[in-house]
């Protein structure tokens, strides 16, 4: 991995300060965001399985800076910095994981299962692999339907070893399809590292078997990012042609926020985290570059403290979803013989031995 | 009213539907070129061409999730697994995705989707391409799982299923396939998901039963009416949602009930009717409820074996005389 | 007796198997670097080494299609799902493969293969990590599908597993890990495989159930004492084989039957055993046999809407109410 | 490909004569015994499903020429030839195409499950892909329990487009493991062409992915089978390293028994079987040379024609499998509450309408 000051540099002359200043408001949020939700799981505020973006904001941010309103993303579980980063406000997003009626999915699916149809975000998946196919599907729709747009079908490194994966390659590329394997290399599935699970652990190369091109790129470095996923994107939308992009970045925490990250030599995870912390050095390559200044800086901080607050005091408000509710959106087509809410109320008091 | 096959009652509402909604397409393995295993889909290449008809790789899997993920966009696939054996490889996105984006989403994405499959197997096909999953699909809530018996039903069924926003698993039945049957012309008809039907009427004994098993049903009946047996016939028709009143509704007038599906016996389709119908017409039952249904073991090839091991019209007949079994005439 | 973890008891087991045979080896997800996803293989890595227990990549049909492929050639793998969720993309093995090999093949080779995962869910898991899918496997002839409820069962229904040449699904709680029952040290007993068992003793009604709602069941009916009401508790421990013996005598004693599981209703495995009871014990039954099962949804986050959806101890005394609503003292 | 004379031609002068007759004969078995099976079938002798190996001897040959006794076989359901060639007699394998008890599987498995356990011919496979980790499984037996041998493990070429040849694929190289992955490349999964199934229609580069190395194979030529299998065995046994081989052959009928081959132009059918019969070519190739004469080769047939004709009477005269043994192989380790002999012939007595 080339340093992140080295091939943004040059680059950065070209830029316009005001998207730079963008990305950095974007990954400063979801840093705090993802910060703040760590707590928030502490305080049982959140429940279930809570996985954090922290250290792959770069990553997240290059990603959306790349996408057009056309294009579609699915994602796995890992996924709270994709949905904001793609323009929908953390309220909602944090009353989902607050489980509220006002969650992005309505407080039904959780900090796995985010949805936004309105900004193509397609959700959060939860089964290792299981979005990859839905998200070769949902390019397959696009050329179909002679609509412009990619889609991008984001995945772990750990996720390039299931069947699913690899039968999504195939068709991708048989079909010439839009769409984007974009591979978020944090090095680590749970506590399997990339060389112990992967014969080729050069993930970009795992297109080879499928004549799929594939490229490895420094995911902390949000240009590198931004700018190989705009490339892609186009030969995806133009031709057709299927990429892998093995986007690498360092997993700042343990899988989830409950995982103490054992397995991990301590002194390893502390300097990676010195590193290869994308939010830190894109500020200080900004600051160098006089882009920005500690004043902006320190405005900025304030601005996403209290945006995230914000977040957190509008999913605290928001009301828990109703009981009687519990079997709305069962089905989009209703039938006969479906339960309604005269029966999840009875059986909710039942439950409850309110019966 | 002209009398088809199965076959051709489903082949005829692919094409009319192909021909209906420009976002209805077929996808599954050798449907086109092959014309299909079971040539359900017979013609329908030549007629619509490969956008609309699209063979697969073998990747059931990849291509049942691919069908999701368009369906999520608006397109309707009417996906073929060639038979539901194989159905296995692909059931994750089934079971883990298709049934659950609606709810889990929040009501946000729609998934109109069709999975016709045969179910069940009556040639010496032995273990692994003999078998009935219709009970484990019919156990998730999100999807509609129906089975129809007659090409009636399996023409109303399917463009019900098309039609319909949600995942549907639609099970067919390689034996009934060359069955015949009165389907109406010019009539743009569908039966309804989730509503049984009583499919003949009688006093004595209710049978209930869906797919292949209504045929045998209707054979039984028929045959004990020589007898002075009296069976009312009730196809589920629906797996999920499941019409229950229907069913309680004619164990009340007969107080008597069987149960037949081909699936293995023990957690097959014919444990949730029995328990159903011992639970909402206990005080009606003069004889518990009795079930058919296949012996349990892996299909065996051998021929003699192999049709020992599925439900016979004999195991029907059986199981009524002994639920009839000191009844005054 | 000393009183250990459920957790505990499990650990101990795959510790002295792994230390009695050389062939047993344990292979799975995050079960040795990591120390096991729930802590089930807590150092035995360290103890065992590599060779022993084996951390896989995430490719469920690869790895458990390889340990069904290393039993029929004399290895002894316990394979750890991380849940029951997950071997939605390994059913094909199981079900296609593990269970038929041995009778499709004329008995020429066995598969001595163990499948260890927790089913069910009580915390906010969402959709995809709550489910319950023993029933699907409870269908399939050819495996063997146990659900122990306390630490010793759990202890002497794994050794019974590891040793037994069948294919085994060793179905587990994440809820029951840390519940402490006693376990005798130094007594290499088993528990067999196919027998129920009568947890407690109770003359007013039968309590059907398995795994964690044994231990809820256990609690109502300590409970229910209070109020005069004596409930008898049948764990069924195996669900395939069923011990429909041990079911029916219990309810020809009682004469009222409740079944409580953790999974969906409809074509759950409460169907099978209100079933099996309404045909083997009509003529005992003063009430109809109440199921108490999850409601059917995929399981929503939400919290409240989550804890609701799952059967609790109230459900289940609510349904002992109603059978026992007319019975005189 | 490269014609089978020329590949031969040099090579002959190094073999013995002995086993270059050998390979004519089993070649002609096979062919004769799957020509009378399909006469069988026909007769309705044999049910259900019925795949042959029509064109496909001397991959066949050609493989097993390179096993030993060690080595472990898995296969897909196109198995009679496997294991006839693998040395089962032709009389229990027609037995149990017949469903008979004295078919090497009892009469259970059929024509898709054939099994043969003292030969290590580890059975035939009905669900695609599916024998495939079974047979990197056994691979990892061996190493485990530090055996020799490897294991083969046959499919086809449409079963390379299945998530389970992936992983398996993955966990053969991770970990190192003596297994042979055998591609039948009869350019067809039912009608289904290479091109229409796989975006990298070159199979044998199908490995690229996973670090595995591969090559293609003229499948109608035995003797290069034979040693691309030698050669690619070794290195496996010796050095753990997996290989992938694609075996080019033609497939001569439809894909099963009842396939009328509609999908394939008649005359591609026609001049494929002149050109690729890989049993006539290989007589030619012997008479050329003066291995054989044309008295031998007379009696190669009458041989084979007898044998044929024996393996049809053995299965006719055999038994069927008993009512009462329907639950036998249930399990290997009874338990309590199973079904038995008693209720195998009650139910059975229902079944036929005998109670
Ligand atoms: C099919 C399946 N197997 C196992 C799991 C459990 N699991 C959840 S996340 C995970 C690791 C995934 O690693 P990776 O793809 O690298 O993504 P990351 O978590 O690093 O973002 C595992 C094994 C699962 N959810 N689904
Ligand atoms: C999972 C699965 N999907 C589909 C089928 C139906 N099927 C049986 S054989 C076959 C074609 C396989 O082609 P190939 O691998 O090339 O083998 P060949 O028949 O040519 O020897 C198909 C699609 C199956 N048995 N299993
Ligand atoms: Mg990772
Ligand atoms: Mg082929």
């Amino acid at each position: 991995m080339a340093k992140v000051e080295d091939t943004q540099r040059s680059a950065l002359e070209r830029e316009n300060p005001d998207d730079l200043r963008h990305y950095y408001y974007q990954m400063l949020l979801l840093r705090r965001f993802e910060e703040r939700t760590s707590e928030m799981y502490v305080k049982a505020k959140i429940g279930g399985y809570c996985h954090l973006n922290l250290g792959e904001e770069a990553t997240i941010v290059g990603l959306m800076a790349a996408l057009t309103p056309d294009d579609y993303i699915f994602t796995n579980y890992r996924e709270h910095g994709y949905i904001i980063a793609r323009g929908v406000p953390p309220g909602p997003v944090m009353a989902e994981l607050f489980g509220k009626e006002t969650g992005v999915s309505g407080g039904r699916g959780g900090s796995m299962h985010l949805f936004d149809a309105k900004t193509h975000f397609m959700g959060g998946y939860a089964i290792v692999g299981g979005q990859v196919p839905l998200a070769v599907g949902a390019a397959y729709a696009l050329k179909y339907q002679g609509k412009p747009g990619v889609v991008v079908a984001q995945m772990g490194d750990g996720t390039t070893n299931i069947g699913a994966f690899y039968e999504s390659l195939n068709l991708a590329k048989l079909w010439n399809l839009p769409v984007l394997f974009f591979i978020v290399n944090n090095g680590y599935g749970m506590g399997t590292s990339v060389e112990m699970g992967s014969s080729e652990p050069d993930l970009w190369k795992k297109g080879a078997s499928f004549r799929i091109h594939g490229e490895r790129i420094d995911g902390t470095d949000v240009l590198a990012v931004r700018d190989a996923c705009r490339r892609l994107r186009a030969r995806a939308e133009q031709e057709g042609e299927p990429a892998i992009l093995d986007v690498v970045s360092f997993r700042f925490r343990g899988h989830s926020v409950i995982d103490a990250d054992r397995y991990r030599d301590p002194e390893f995870v502390r300097s990676g985290r010195e590193k290869h912390d994308p939010v830190r050095n894109f500020a200080a390559l900004l600051h160098d570059h006089d882009i920005v200044d500690d004043d902006w800086l320190k405005a900025m901080t304030d601005r996403v403290e209290k945006e995230v607050q914000e977040a957190i005091d509008f999913a605290n408000a928001s009301p828990d979803p109703r009981f009687e509710d519990m079997y709305v959106n069962m089905y989009a087509t209703p039938v006969p013989n479906i339960p309604g809410p005269e029966d999840a109320i009875r059986e909710v008091k039942i439950n409850r031995g309110e019966l | 009213m002209p009398v088809i096959t199965y076959r051709q009652a489903l082949n005829d509402t692919l094409g009319e539907e192909l021909a209906r909604d420009p976002n209805v397409l077929l996808m599954g393995e050798e449907i086109g070129v092959f014309q299909g295993s079971y040539r359900i889909t017979e013609g329908l290449l030549q007629e619509f061409g490969p956008k609309r008809v699209v063979d697969t790789p073998i990747a059931e899997e990849g291509f049942v999730g691919l069908a999701v993920g368009a369906a999520m966009l608006g397109l309707r696939p009417v996906v073929e697994i060639m038979t539901i054996n194989f159905i296995l490889v692909a059931i994750d996105q089934v079971v883990n995705h298709a049934s659950k984006i609606h709810y889990m989403f929040g009501g946000q994405v729609r998934v109109p989707l069709v999975i016709r499959t045969p179910s069940g197997g009556t040639g010496q096909l032995a273990a692994t391409h003999s078998q009935s999953f219709e009970n484990w699909f019919a156990y998730c809530p999100g999807l509609k799982v129906v089975a129809p018996s007659t090409p009636y039903d399996a023409k109303g069924l399917l463009r019900a299923a098309i039609r319909d926003d949600d995942p549907v698993m639609f099970i067919e039945s390689l034996a009934l396939y060359d069955t015949k049957g009165e389907v109406p012309e010019d009539d743009d008809y569908t039966v309804p998901i989730g509503v049984a039907e009583v499919k003949r009427q009688g006093t004595d004994v209710t049978v209930v039963s869906y797919s292949r098993m209504t045929a045998v049903a209707m054979q039984v009946a028929q045959r004990l009416e020589g007898e002075g047996i009296s069976v009312e016939v009730v196809d589920l028709r629906s797996l999920r949602p499941l019409d229950r009143p229907t069913i309680i509704a004619s164990v009340k007038k007969t107080n008597r009930a069987v149960v037949i599906a081909e699936d293995w016996y023990s957690y097959g389709v014919t444990a949730e009717i029995a328990a159903t119908i011992q639970d909402e017409a206990f005080d009606y039952l003069d004889a518990p409820v009795r079930r058919v249904a296949g012996l349990e073991v892996p299909l065996p090839y051998a021929k003699e074996l192999s049709a020992a091991s599925k439900p016979s019209a004999n195991s029907l007949i059986y199981a009524i005389r002994k639920v009839l079994e000191g009844k005054k005439k």
